[in-house]
């Protein structure tokens, strides 16, 4: 019992029922009870929950990325310009994207690593280089901003198969989501590279005395990171079929949000893989059930932000006692 | 109420004219607007206060949804919660057909009619949607750029204050098509919308090029444009011409600071389709014209004064 | 001890260290070794350098100058890693643990016991426990719960786990930074046991305190550094426990305090008569 | 001399020089040199630097605030509003602004404060609540998102020749920068409140235990933000003669990097006003600088992306030793 | 001792004070005092709860239950700025320190020296900075520069600062949380010293210290803490030293490691002679 009382992602567990608690009394008759409702919220929450998953590892590794929203663009632009303009086998252009990713997620960790600068600050520079250079790039080869034609793309079916398609009204995403939550967790609490990670955010200097590798743990799930968000860019050319320069722009703190609400501190060293999970579930059932509710979208944003700041508190009185270390 | 409509709804899809509650009485119906416009925007404010007005106009229920910023994969989402609510009718712009095509097809194919608004001229047929309101954005910057030509600038700018939403960049493109054909040159300026300071000094940075006319796609930068040309100066001299209408716009189209405005008469996108869904909905009746234009329309001035109370209103 | 001495390879060496921090030398020219089987105190002043020396020992600070030596091959240490890899184990007086992680995750932080097969190998969290549950109870500490934070402990018991952490692994030579500073007396003396123990195990150690009855009572040699730079070593042979205590500067100072002290006394009575 | 090199806007400076170099050298003839040109990116540089100088106090206190952007869309909304539909003296509504800020900067600081939650989800929530509340009351009013007509507001001359006047070509908003910089640089390092805020953001339980009012020190940094935007909100008000419901978009983050630029530490404790001063106005200059340089405007955000990363870099190599406490 | 105690006020008391954190009772049922002009040591093991007896004095923690007297009038601390408005000065075991902040700026933190008339008031830095220098002199520290940051001062000079800054403002209550534990003997001396010094000046002083030599020397009255309860309270006269020792759990064991020590050196010549 108290085993449980003390796990990171139990205020993430009340919050997810207390969110449906709400919503399906107040928007229950209006199609959030539904199949095709539950399908619209897992969506959103499968494709944020994978890259929350892999933001709240970094997070617990003591650093941030603002870059991924960038990168969901750049690599399904990259996807969609290789198809579009090249005529590449879309199973090719999914493999040079997630080279792409791994190569920025390996600079990004490098850059940080090296000269200590705060990851907030790099990230946020790859966040304003790759969007620049996504929408530069793009205009340059297109004269437009988004390039679609993908079903036409060599091998468009069995990519669909494995990243769009259906069963029953659910996204295949949301295997995905859950296959990934629980590689993740078990890598996190039950292996050796998990228990750096926890090292590594939690006292860097401790960490390195003892041997753990920091650099490389930092680095790691920095690719880590942008390798999540490039399977997201996939699954969105692959399902719109297309890619614009906006894309993602936003999912970077979305996923942030998703890591805290799970119990992820921000300043590193603790946190769950599920709890980020969870956390993207709320804000899928948030997202879609404002508008199950049918609130005016003038107020959407008050909506959030109440929810947000509810749900957080929730999260935190549930887990009974206020997070130590802050910011 | 809800089980009723949507029972029926693959009927009257499927065969309007015969719809089975042609002679009923006027029904509680539900209709459903997603755009990609956000609710800051101003353009797209009048669009929704047309549909607000419409809807108390034919006494039908309205929902209206748009993500919080430029993203087609959001706005998918929220096409695919509305019909999970299954309304009697459904109006959708559709910026990236290649996105959006999924989420709307599934709408069709759940016997919704849909109406498509603003963009999508092109695509519309195509998806299964019924009618076409609005213009194309190209064109209407096609029209901007005709008339900034006929004022006989050549060297010109076109502000865009949201790089990477397509419409805008249509805009700029037919624009700057349109003076290049006329044997002007140009480019595009980007500005940050939410800082008035930054894009007028960013305006009078561009002005020392040797600028001589000026395209803002919206009232926010048409706002600090207009207060660049103040400062440096050039007034009068740098032709200045904006898409939308909003009071400041229409009292410095009086008093002769901007040369004209480009209007789209945006308030009829979102009251239309309303109303015609609901006549569709009760009576199978609709247009057989496929689209209908909406613009562009210019205001100069000799027409801001008459335009001018309506924009109070948020209607022009 | 010259018997352990004499003309044997010492397990760890090194001959003119120095290191400065920008413009503070931290350590100028200090040599010093340690044999198989034997203490080596390292005594000194607050601010001497024993925790540099310590932390150039064991791979932290990279030295500006001089050699070191493990078992006569010359080695430059480039990592904590490297160190521990070639059988050093170090407790720093900054004590190298994560607030936030359980205790068992924390002894194990670096090297974790693994079970399974590659790629499926994990983190054997069952073993590790039954471990650290045995080695805490060795040195007398009741843990309620492996799992809880190291955070919510004593400055005491941290201290204790990371010295029975640094025990459990080490290897060849241990070194202990000031690790009884923080503890009781029988805390204290179940430490000493443990470095006796280690020594008897052949293992070489380096222990630097400032309680020279702890010193006195484990030390094998003595080291005396001032200001960064070595002021000889001593064998026990060589040196008086009061000769030890002088050389510690403060020898003097206690006695001094002593009679300063009954002075003040007679003072205070004084004073408090008059005010009262 | 050994002072000089220890101060933490030394690499500002630096940055500024740099910054400055580049574009004189590379955009010089296209008026960057020009007293015009000058005063442009001066004026973006006031308005920011105003923002930056109170955010830099707030992240040495320890706090985030990420509201402060959203603040200025409110603050300028209520102005515009309470004189256009009114009828208001804009002084009044000015005042009223003021006292909205100062509000909800108190309800920042004290939730932060009372729940111990970090301020970026506090304010992040707040951001949401704040920005949303202006669009939906400003639709609810007006029914547009944009309020002009300022300029027939009752008393506008006084407040133009206080906010929107210019000397010479100069804004008088840099005369404001310069004031309140010097101002809050005195009180940071020269009173027992600037030492207070050093202690509540370097070691808060430490600062504590020495008796500092740690909750009063860091709510009172929140409501100093707080105001600072709306200041901010009000020149660009008064400049522009009026509102709209997007405006200051962005501007926390834009605040946050010129103070990160200016030597302040995200983790708190350490930082300094003038630095934040200078990393404004390279903000401004680089914002500006592209646009002289005439570099394509696609190519922006890489442009920024790199001068930012690069100027980070040349701030933290002059500065001689990396920061210790990171992110 | 007698003299000082027999039916004066004590300037300190507590009665039944209890608190826990969470299911840890750190301290249950703990009564003491303190009388101007004497020195009361608190001895215990680790995790005896010294350091929560202490932050509950000086108003970091509030009790759950137990009456608190200052000078004979019951009161309940509600912050460390009430402490120290009534006179009590405390030297936390984890320094209360700002590591990025000035020497001379951390010393004076929570009490700025200030010049000028409202609202010009401001913080007297030149003042401030001849205060640090010469309080750090009485004391044997020699620093560079009063404005380095305290983060890169060592262990023991951080801790020197932190009793120098407690004894300068240290009105009639002296609390120091095991003061002596990370320094050498000869900045030790001085801080029993200061001690002393206090005392004369008639404070009363809470030592928590783990030195027995140390608290013999030092102390007049002896608290003696166990998981949370206090054992009793000894004056000086009442115990020998060597009873104090035993009573702090170390006596025996120390003895015993001396024997044990012995045996563990022969049974360590006999192997090393084998494995030669
Ligand atoms: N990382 C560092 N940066 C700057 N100066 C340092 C650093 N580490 C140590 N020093 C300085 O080097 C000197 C020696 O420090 P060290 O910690 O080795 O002393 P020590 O002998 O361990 O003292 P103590 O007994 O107080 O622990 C001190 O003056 C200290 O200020
Ligand atoms: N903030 C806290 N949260 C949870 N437990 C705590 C906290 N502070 C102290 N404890 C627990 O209370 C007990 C007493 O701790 P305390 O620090 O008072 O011991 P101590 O006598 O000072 O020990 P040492 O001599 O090792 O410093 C310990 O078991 C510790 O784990
Ligand atoms: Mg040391
Ligand atoms: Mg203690």
């Amino acid at each position: 019992m108290r085993r449980i009382l003390n796990r990171p992602e139990l205020g993430a567990a009340c919050g997810v029922v207390a969110v449906w608690l709400f919503f399906a009394s107040y928007a229950g008759g209006s199609g959030f009870l539904s199949q095709a409702g539950a399908a619209t919220y897992l969506e959103i929450a499968s494709e944020l929950g994978l890259l929350a998953v892999a933001v709240s590892m970094l997070m617990i590794a003591g650093e941030f990325d603002l870059s991924v929203g960038s990168m969901i663009a750049a690599c399904g632009m990259t996807i969609s310009l290789l198809c579009d303009r090249l005529g590449w086998s879309l199973w090719a252009a999914i493999a040079v994207a997630a080279v792409l990713a791994l190569a920025v997620g390996l600079l990004n960790g490098l850059v940080v690593t090296r000269t200590k600068l705060p990851s907030f600050i790099v990230t946020l520079g790859t966040l304003f280089i790759l969007s620049g250079a996504t929408i530069g790039v793009t205009r340059l080869v297109t004269g437009r901003t988004q390039v679609g034609g993908l079903r036409q793309a060599l091998h468009y079916a069995s990519a669909e198969t494995l990243f769009a398609s259906r069963i029953g009204v659910f996204s295949v995403s949301i295997l995905w989501w859950i296959g990934i939550t629980v590689l993740a967790s078990w890598v996190l609490l039950r292996t050796r590279f998990g228990n750096w990670i926890f090292g590594a955010g939690g006292a860097p200097d401790a960490a390195r005395n003892l041997g753990v590798p920091v650099a490389r743990v930092k680095i790691a799930m920095f690719m880590t990171t942008a390798l999540c968000a490039c399977l997201i860019a996939t699954f969105q050319a692959v399902k719109f079929t297309g890619s614009d320069v906006l894309r993602g722009t936003g999912k970077e703190l979305e996923a942030i949000l998703a890591a805290v609400l799970g119990g992820t501190l921000l300043t590193g060293g603790h946190g769950s893989v599920l709890g980020a999970a969870l956390g993207a579930l709320i804000f899928g059932m948030v997202q879609q059930g404002i508008v199950f509710a049918g609130v005016d979208s003038d107020w959407y944003k008050v909506f959030l932000g109440v929810m947000l700041v509810g749900a957080v508190l929730v999260n935190t009185y549930v887990r009974g006692r206020m997070v130590e270390a802050r910011r | 109420s809800k089980s009723e409509p949507s029972a029926q709804a693959p009927q009257s899809a499927q065969a309007p004219s015969a719809a089975a509650s042609g002679a009923a009485p006027r029904k509680n119906l539900t209709i459903a607007v997603v755009t990609h416009g956000q609710a800051s925007d101003t353009f797209w404010s009048v669009v929704k206060n047309g549909v607000n007005n419409a809807a108390q106009d034919s006494g039908v229920t309205v929902t209206y949804n748009a993500p919080q910023t430029f993203d087609m994969v959001a706005m998918s989402r929220l096409i695919d919660a509305e019909v999970a609510k299954k309304p009697d009718g459904l109006v959708v712009s559709i910026p990236d057909a290649e996105a959006l095509s999924r989420s709307i097809r599934a709408a069709v194919d759940a016997g919704i009619p849909v109406i498509s608004i603003n963009s999508g001229a092109d695509v519309y047929k195509g998806l299964g949607v019924l009618l076409h309101v609005g213009q194309t954005e190209y064109e209407a910057g096609v029209g901007g750029g005709e008339k900034m030509a006929a004022t006989g600038v050549k060297n010109v700018l076109c502000v865009n204050h949201e790089v990477g939403n397509a419409s805008l960049d249509l805009r700029c493109k037919g624009f700057l098509d349109a003076v290049a054909k006329a044997g002007g040159t140009g480019r595009v300026l980007s500005v940050n919308a939410a800082d008035p300071t930054d894009s007028q000094q960013k305006v009078s940075a561009a002005l020392t090029g040797g600028v001589d006319g000026i395209l803002t796609l919206g009232p926010l930068s048409s706002n600090a444009a207009l207060a660049a040309l103040r400062q440096g100066g050039s007034l009068g001299k740098v032709k200045l011409g904006t898409f939308d209408l909003t009071p400041d716009v229409l009292s410095g189209i009086q008093g002769g600071e901007l040369e004209f405005a480009i209007d789209q008469q945006q308030y009829l996108q979102g009251y239309l389709p309303i109303v015609l869904l609901s006549q569709y909905k009760q009576f199978g009746v609709l247009p057989a014209g496929g689209v209908l234009p909406t613009g562009p329309g210019f205001v100069t001035r000799e027409t801001a004064s008459r335009v001018i109370e309506l924009s109070k209103q948020g209607i022009r | 001890m010259s018997s352990l001495e004499g003309g044997r390879v010492p397990l760890l060496e090194v001959e003119g260290l120095a290191r400065s921090f920008g413009k503070v030398a931290a350590l100028e020219d200090v040599s010093m070794n340690v044999h198989a089987g034997e203490v080596m105190c390292v005594l000194g002043d607050n601010g001497a350098g024993k925790s540099t020396l310590i932390k150039t020992l064991s791979g932290v600070h990279l030295p500006d100058r001089g050699i070191m030596r493990i078992a006569g091959e010359e080695v430059r240490l480039k990592s904590p890693r490297e160190a521990r890899d070639r059988g050093i184990a170090t407790v720093y007086q900054d004590l190298a643990m994560v607030p936030m992680l359980s205790i068992v995750r924390n002894f194990f932080l670096g090297a974790e016991p693994m079970k399974g097969v590659w790629p499926f190998r994990w983190f054997d969290l069952g073993a590790a426990d039954a471990v650290v549950r045995t080695e805490l109870e060795k040195m007398g500490i009741r843990v309620r719960n492996t799992s809880e934070a190291v955070g919510t402990l004593s400055g005491g018991e941290r201290q204790s786990i990371a010295i029975a952490r640094a025990v459990y692994f080490g290897a060849r030579v241990l070194i202990l930074d000031e690790p009884t500073s923080a503890l009781g007396v029988k805390q204290a003396g179940i430490v000493l046991r443990y470095v006796a123990q280690a020594r008897a195990r052949g293992c070489g150690v380096i222990l630097v305190t400032h309680n020279p009855h702890h010193a006195w009572l484990i030390g094998d040699r003595f080291t005396i550094l001032n200001r960064g730079r070595s002021q000889g070593t001593f064998s026990k042979d060589q040196i008086t426990r009061e000769e030890l205590i002088q050389r510690m500067a403060g020898g003097r100072e206690l006695e001094e305090l002593t009679h300063e002290l009954g002075e003040f006394k007679r003072e205070t009575t004084a004073r408090v008569a008059v005010s009262s």
